[in-house]
């Protein structure tokens, strides 16, 4: 089997989905000939208030430039290999992200719906503990708040 | 003996603003390991807890890996992704 | 909590999938007011060749009008309410469909990661083996073969 | 003695195209069940074996469930949606 396709991107403004897999598609289109069976994906948005609650202003994603990007590549591959799939997308905001936007899209092609769905998981719980991005929210009145960890499954 | 390495050390998040810096040059005795360096640069807590970890040119590291002249090593605060 | 938004709809010809989720995502929008903060997703297409690795002309999909409308309806709706999500997109193609064509299209907006996943994998099981469609392999010989079962996930 | 069922029967994809026909409108005796309505037809095989589902007014049903007059009647061959 080919390596699989490896599309990863950090985001410095907000960006659109539907847009990222259709251009993602046509890149998997032009290597391999045809889609492959089974698609997964996942989209991740900022909710409207913190985890305390609060009304949320703004999200902040900082991040390590060029070992976000290294390692993010670096768990996408490793996902890909263990589960044998042809193809993966990452997309992942960096900067202020307002409530609403999208923060990550992780989207896998492959040949069974089983591999698609399990890499499409597995890959978005090893980048939200495993890649260095770090989120303050940011309140109405100005304050910010680094978190600490991630929202519980 | 060693010679002297030359490090650059890099906070991010959290414990850069705790800090209160984001980027340090620094000479360290010879032998240095991430370890000695977060309490030779005075860093907080004193014993740093499990949460905190540690990159050596961008690769995840040990608390205790031998570091080199020219290495970059960051300390990150808990990763929130996603 | 309101009702979850069930979005379900049998396909008569070739449909696209990010255009279906887009329009989805509109209604979403609409009668929340936001979007929810994870949205899990699922695109199904043919395999370019049968069962039995020869190559296929295309894919039959034949239906029970009334009940499989209806079937799709109750299983989303016992999916949504299991999982507590806030909305279920569903699209289903019948008639003949070709290679690398979309079958089908699963997608589930919900508050928290786990639930928007498990939701959109027991939803798409359910409709593999409790709603009314049949499948039938169409060769180039002009040669058929119904379909007694599901490919393993 | 209950009166006679007049119900409609359906047939799908392999089970239709074994039988040769789509749907029939049917009298069957008082008390008549799918069971009892398949060997009717004489329909095959004479055991329908268990992935052969049977649904009533569009409902999944048990192949002993009481029909009444005015029932639309089907039996499904193995489902492969998806």
């Amino acid at each position: 089997m080919a390596a699989p396709l490896l599309a990863i991107q950090l985001e410095p403004g907000p960006f659109q989905p539907l847009l990222a897999m259709e251009q993602w598609q046509a890149q998997v289109q032009e290597r391999m000939g045809h889609l492959p069976a089974a698609e997964s994906s996942f989209v991740g948005r900022v909710r409207p208030h913190t985890g305390a609650g609060e009304p949320l202003a703004a999200l902040e994603l900082e991040h390590y430039p060029g070992m976000t990007e290294a390692q993010l590549h670096h768990l996408a591959a490793e996902a890909a290999n263990r589960r044998a799939v042809a193809a993966v997308l990452v997309r992942h905001r960096v900067g202020r992200v307002r409530p609403g936007e999208p923060i990550v899209l992780v989207a896998v092609a492959a040949d069974r719906r089983g591999p698609a769905q399990r890499c499409c998981q597995e890959l978005l719980e090893a980048l939200k503990h495993e890649a260095p991005f770090w989120k303050r929210e940011w309140r109405a009145d100005g304050s910010g708040l680094w978190l600490a960890g991630n929202t519980p499954l | 003996m060693g010679h002297t390495p030359e490090l650059r050390v890099l906070l991010f998040a959290a414990l850069r603003e705790r800090a209160g810096w984001q980027e340090r040059l620094l000479a360290a005795p010879a032998g240095a390991t991430p370890a000695a360096v977060w309490r030779q640069l005075g860093l907080e807590p004193n014993e740093p807890d499990a949460s905190i970890r540690v990159a050596i040119n961008q690769q995840f590291a040990s608390w205790d890996s031998p570091l080199r002249a020219g290495d970059e090593l960051a300390f990150l605060p808990p990763i929130s992704g996603g």
